[in-house]
């Protein structure tokens, strides 16, 4: 399935390919399978700090040297929820219905809507 | 925003060099403004598509006194050079430039609209020309009434800007807000050419 | 690898009341969790499908024999205009964004999307878009205009004392598209933004899964399509309501302006549809075949290729409106065009089963069944873009027939496909694989039953859009047939139901990477944790799953860049 | 997990394909359809021989794709000590192959597209000849029927296009109020009646007989029941026809008929018009009567709703083609004791709503002596 032309072409990309990914990571290891850290190991640590975690040996590239992993605690990285999204959906909805139904739901709606929006951008600090 | 994100730009920017300078609001500021610059890119295309299709002498506004719109063009200009004042304001770290940048160009924006509901209102009422009475009519309200509310829109998300900088929630390395209000004033001022010049000046070379 | 690492904050005992967000109804309804609502988007997708399937199989009852007494017209229409609009906005979109939601971050090795409140926003508006749109049923005015709304049929009157639109049905139509496509114009911002920017280490614009490519070009194509929408509408709505023309001949506008701006929106929309369940299939193949996908690169491009061409080709629609020759010539040719890279994707799926190993689990059954029926409306699509015959068959049943092969034989069977290979990922359970090929074989049978038959129609000279047709025109058994079929495409969807609820309830537990597959979104558990990975991946070839399961033969070792 | 599914597959394909088949073979059956097929003119001819290139060009490529995919499917399945197949990743002279042959062909195809677009194009229409003349009919698209007129001749008529055989005929399409379309599949394809827009149509018939006519474009409520025949004659049945069409309504003669004239300009003169009755000739729509706000709405000639009834009685559609104006037979015989049954008018004229949901006829309740003597005056004027 395979032209021989072809096959060069890969020998070739296979040395390309070394070279450019030498800064991302070395091409001889292999991706660690999952972290060390199992949920069940961070879970015995409790409060876990922010930094530090396990060490590995670091390996410097052509780019840029790698930094140290880091622990970070998942709960104050990911993104916290909120109500107000579907508060300003529901308000524009209920503000173009108000476009049909009449006054005084258009003027409801805009209410709610302003409010809402005040709400959404004073929750982020 | 949230923070998931942040992390992990966090990530590769320190670990990966692989992000830009730009904050990932501002991508979202860019294709924002790119789709919005196509509503008054089909606007303009509809526009035209009605001029080509009509004949041209009822393709014009029932005055030609160009006073109006030229003092309109050049205090949204105005405005694009102080809201610029106030952007290099917050980018060095000074929060007075930023307000004083920011009440200058809400000012000149206020003042940009004053003078369209001006000149709508005599219209319709002086000349009896509203958005009923010709295809021309119909073009000519929305076009400028578009873009009429966008700047009314640009005007509030500044305002908003100018109360949080008066708050001090702004600093040199915290302020996309007002990036991104600057943004879409420039963008609102550029769209302005376009109008400005498909309306007013373009049916005096016919 | 040195990426940061997730931990989880050690549960203390938790004596505080719980807080709004931490209810099971709280949590669903204040999310911001990207893979929540992937699959609020896929439930609200399903429910309007199941909405829209009903007007389907009411449509079909109607016209199963000729002179239907079932509906009376203006309802029809309504029907006809509903299913449209729900099936194309209300089902294909966002169940095509619930899958890019859930799937894309965990397939680029992001943690989440890159606004995850706005992501939240965009579901909502959809959701409320939805239930706006439908409640016209409510008032008794649903849009009757067609999903293409055109005017003057859409304005309030047309001319002097004729009947056009002159209740609310329009008005229910363009806001309600306007909602929700103010939900996509957000959903594809946060799509592109997290493409571009949050692909983990290593993963370059050629080594994005193919899907991520084309949810990609899907949101490209949403930006940009979606203002002509947005102008079309506003500007009747400003007909309809502030006495301005644009639509209306007799003042100096024009109706055709309105179908200018609606296919520069619409046509686009048609590769919107499709698009991701290309991507969609373009993931499965693989998989089940055991080899990677047959020429990367000329399926990414190619469909990136159909998004730029996919802006030329609106006067398509519009053959019979009486353009100039020149201009049909011109459209004539784009849409030639735009068929090419069409067809170079399918000779690479068949390629990329070509010496394979084939698994027919149910999601590669799908994905079969989508290459063999889009082939169809492929073809038949290719009959339309020959301007002389599409005189003869453009608004007549041969068109009904070529958009349900490209949307249900094409985009359904994707999403079905989509569905069976991403469940075990979602809940951490298998779904019956006999009930699924029940399913799969009852749907193939029901849609070619119900669409075949509907190229004869055309051809016989049915129109499209009617409410009853006389019994003399020979179009009786042909209806009759589509109408079993439809009926058996109902069948399917039960099974489907009864299949998720069954495997719901009591499925085979899945493990983390129940097919053995080839990216990152089967490198984390089923379901996956809130934040995804432990650790972001670094990638080194396409298939870095592969690679990490496979080190002595990863692909990173022999790359070919196609 | 992996279930043999190709003992049963083969058993559906097969039934897939009888059931196709025999779709095709029932569709075949269909005699009375306005197939499009069944071509009796050159413009329809070069449109829909068209279909015949693309059938056999989309099978061929049909059978080829879903060939290799079916080969495949079965050929390389898996099977128990399968080993793992070769990890091709693509192959860029297969890729030109397969990117410049689906392109040859669709450049042929687009030449064939282009050349028929050019034959059948407004342009391409023959000029008046000797051995092939030429009329020129304005069709009017009114929600919901068909009106026609002959300007040469200055006769209107509506459900039936009455038109010489072996002659052009140039269909001016005229609507002043929603967009239609004009579509005789055994002549012409579609083009729309769009409002504003001067669209033309030419066709020739090379055939007498009877074709149906459909509007093709989405026009509101009734769009389904817009349909309307071309009868084509030969030459001089068709100069009779004129001639006859161009006379004055006849007065009638018989008391029915008279009180039935006097009801007609009671009930229905304010929509429908009559020559010799209450309008003094036949009108233009298209030039003469734009009926917009503010338009010729009070002018003469008079605007009218409705169809022009002056020869009803000769017409063989009624109400916007959807019912045969069935005066075979004594149907519509204003003594028949079964009239209300029988006669399809007499249908129409006791309840239009309920014979078409949502038209615009509106006529008071009339008893039934009323529809008699209504039925005498118009099947009365021939």
């Amino acid at each position: 399935m395979v032209s021989q032309e072809q096959k060069d072409h890969v020998e070739q990309q296979v040395v390309d390919e070394q070279e450019e990914d030498a800064g991302v990571s070395s091409p001889d290891t292999t991706p660690t399978p999952d972290s060390a850290l199992s949920d069940d190991k961070q879970e015995s640590q409790p409060e876990a700090a922010t930094t530090g975690g396990q060490q590995q040996a670091v390996r410097t590239g052509k780019r840029r040297g790698r930094a140290r992993g880091r622990l970070v605690n998942a709960e104050e990285v990911m993104p916290k929820p909120s109500l107000w999204p579907l508060a300003v959906a529901f308000s524009i909805a209920f503000v173009l219905f108000g476009v049909i139904a009449g006054l005084v739901v258009l003027v409801i709606g805009v209410i709610l809507l302003v409010a809402s929006i005040v709400g959404w951008i004073l929750e982020r600090r | 925003m949230s923070v998931a994100h942040g992390e992990q730009v966090r990530v590769l920017e320190e670990e990966h060099g692989q992000v830009g300078e730009r904050s990932l609001n501002w991508w979202g500021m860019v294709f924002f403004i790119a789709s919005e610059a196509l509503i008054f890119a089909n606007l303009i295309a509809a526009y035209l598509y009605l001029e080509i299709r009509n004949n041209n002498d009822i393709w014009q506004l029932p005055h030609s006194n160009l006073f109006l719109p030229l003092l309109n063009t050049a205090i949204l200009l105005g405005s694009s050079v102080s809201v610029h004042f106030a952007g290099t304001g917050i980018r060095k770290g000074n929060v007075r430039q930023l307000i004083i940048g920011l009440s200058v160009t809400i000012f000149l924006g206020a003042c940009f609209l004053v003078g369209l509901a001006y000149e709508w209102t005599s219209l319709i009422a002086d000349e009896h020309f509203s958005i009923s009475s010709s295809i021309f009519g119909s073009a000519f309200f929305t076009l400028t009434g578009f873009h009429g509310l966008h700047v009314t829109i640009g005007a509030i998300f500044l305002a908003v800007c100018l109360v949080r900088a008066t708050k001090g929630h702004f600093s040199k390395q915290q302020h996309f807000a007002v990036q991104a209000a600057e943004m879409y004033w420039h963008f609102v001022d550029v769209v302005w050419l376009f109008v400005v010049t498909l309306v007013y000046f373009v049916p005096l070379f016919r | 690898m040195a990426t940061s690492t997730i931990g989880e904050r050690a549960t203390t005992i938790d004596v505080r009341r719980k807080r709004f967000s931490e209810t099971y109804i709280g949590e669903w309804i204040t999310t911001t969790d990207h893979k929540q609502l992937g699959l609020m988007y896929l439930i609200t997708g399903f429910f309007f499908f199941v909405v829209g399937g009903m007007e389907a199989l009411l449509i079909r009852t109607q016209l199963a024999l000729p002179n239907g007494k079932v509906l009376d017209p203006d309802t029809y229409n309504q029907i006809f205009t509903m299913h449209g609009t729900t099936m194309i906005f209300l089902f294909v979109i966002p169940v095509l964004s619930g899958f890019g939601n859930y799937i894309v971050p965990l397939m680029i090795g992001a943690r989440d999307m890159a606004y995850p409140r706005m992501n939240a926003f965009g579901f909502w508006l959809l959701l409320f878009g939805g239930i706006f749109m439908q409640s016209s049923f409510l008032f008794g005015q649903a849009p009757n205009g067609g999903w293409f709304m055109y005017a003057p049929l859409s304005e309030l009157a047309a001319g002097h004392a004729f009947q056009a639109t002159p209740h609310m049905n329009a008005d229910f139509w363009l806001l309600g598209t306007t909602l929700l496509g103010i939900s996509s114009i957000t959903g594809s911002l946060n799509f592109v933004v997290t493409v571009f920017k949050l692909r983990a280490p290593g993963m370059s614009i050629n080594r994005m899964p193919l899907f991520t490519w084309m949810i990609l070009v899907m949101s490209f194509l949403l930006l940009f399509a979606l203002p002509s929408l947005t102008v079309a509408s506003v500007l009747l709505l400003l007909d309809r309501h502030m006495g301005a023309h644009f639509y209306q001949y007799g003042s100096g506008g024009d109706p055709l302006l309105w179908q200018h701006l609606f296919w520069s929106f619409g046509h686009p929309e048609v590769y919107i549809l499709i698009l991701p369940a290309f991507g969609i299939v373009s993931e499965i193949l693989p998989v089940f075949s055991r080899k990677p996908i047959f020429g990367y690169t000329f399926i990414a491009w190619s469909g990136v290729a159909i998004g730029f061409l996919s802006f030329t080709v609106w006067a398509h629609h519009m053959f019979a409106v009486g353009l100039p020759s020149i201009a049909q010539a011109f459209f004539a040719t784009s849409t030639t065009l735009i068929a090419i890279p069409t067809a170079v994707k399918i000779f690479n799926w068949l390629a990329t089963i070509w010496g394979g190993k084939i698994r027919f689990n149910a999601p590669m059954l799908f994905a079969l069944g989508f290459i063999a029926m889009f082939l169809i409306g492929g073809l038949n699509g290719a009959a339309l873009a020959v301007v002389p015959f599409d005189y003869q068959i453009t608004d007549s049943y041969f068109v009904v027939a070529h958009i349900h092969y490209v949307l249900f034989g094409g985009t359904a069977l994707a999403v079905f496909a989509g569905i069976y290979y991403w469940f075990p990922k979602f809940t951490g359970k298998l779904m019956d694989d006999r009930l699924a090929k029940w399913h799969f074989w009852v749907t193939f049978i029901g849609l070619n039953l119900t669409f075949f038959p509907m190229h004869l129609m055309g051809i016989l000279g049915m129109p499209r859009r009617v409410y009853t047709y006389p019994a003399n025109l020979g179009w009786n058994d042909l209806n009759a047939m589509a109408s079993v079929g439809a009926f058996i495409i109902g069948v399917g969807v039960i099974l489907f139901m009864i299949n998720i609820i069954k495997s719901l309830k009591a499925g085979q537990a899945a493990g983390d990477d129940p097919w053995d597959a080839y990216t990152l979104e089967w490198d984390t558990t089923s379901p996956p944790k809130k934040y995804n990975f432990l650790e972001i991946p670094v990638v080194r070839s396409r298939r870095p799953f592969y690679d990490k399961k496979y080190p002595d033969i990863a692909d990173w070792k022999n790359v070919i860049k196609h | 997990m992996r279930m043999p599914v190709f003992r049963r597959k083969k058993h559906w394909l097969a039934a897939l394909t009888g059931v196709l088949l025999s779709s095709i073979l029932l569709a075949a059956c269909g005699e009375n359809s306005p197939s499009i097929l069944n071509v009796a003119g050159p413009v329809a001819e070069s449109e829909s021989s068209l279909f015949w290139l693309i059938l056999y060009l989309a099978l061929a490529i049909f059978i080829l794709v879903e060939g290799v995919l079916i080969y495949s499917i079965f050929k390389y399945r898996e099977r128990p000590g399968t080993p793992n197949p070769y990890q091709n990743h693509g192959n860029m002279l297969l890729e030109l192959v397969w990117t410049v042959i689906p392109t040859v062909v669709l450049f042929v195809i687009l030449f064939f597209t282009i050349r028929g677009l050019l034959q059948v194009a407004p342009e391409a229409e023959p000029a008046a000849s000797a051995s092939q003349p030429k009329i020129e009919v304005t069709a009017v698209g009114h929600q919901w029927y068909w009106e026609f007129y002959y300007p040469k001749y200055n006769v209107t008529t509506a459900d039936t296009l009455e038109v010489p055989v072996g002659t052009t005929v140039h269909v001016k399409l005229f609507s002043n109020n929603v967009i239609h379309s004009f579509w005789v599949p055994s002549l012409t394809g579609k083009t729309d009646v769009v409002p504003g827009h001067d669209n033309t149509k030419w066709f020739v018939a090379q055939k007498t007989g009877l074709f149906t006519g459909i509007c093709a474009e989405y026009c509101g409520t009734q769009h389904a029941n817009m349909r309307f025949n071309v009868n084509v004659v030969d030459n001089s049945s068709f100069m009779t026809w004129i001639s006859g069409q161009q006379q004055a309504a006849a007065a009638p003669t018989d008391a029915l008929a008279q009180k039935g004239e006097a009801l007609f300009k009671n009930q229905c003169a304010s929509c429908h018009g009559i020559v010799g009755v209450n309008v003094t000739q036949f009108y233009n729509t298209a030039q003469e009567c734009t009926d917009l706000p503010g338009g010729k709405a009070n002018g003469t000639p008079q605007c009218l709703i409705g169809p022009n009834l002056t020869h009803f009685g000769s017409r063989s559609l009624i109400a916007g083609g959807v019912l045969d104006n069935n005066t075979k037979d004594n149907n519509c015989d204003p003594n028949n004791p079964n009239l209300m049954q029988s006669c399809n008018l007499a249908k129409w004229l006791k309840d239009p709503q309920a014979v078409k949901p949502g038209n615009d006829m509106a006529i008071g309740a009339l008893s039934n002596a009323e529809i008699q003597q209504l039925i005498a005056y118009l099947e009365g004027l021939k």
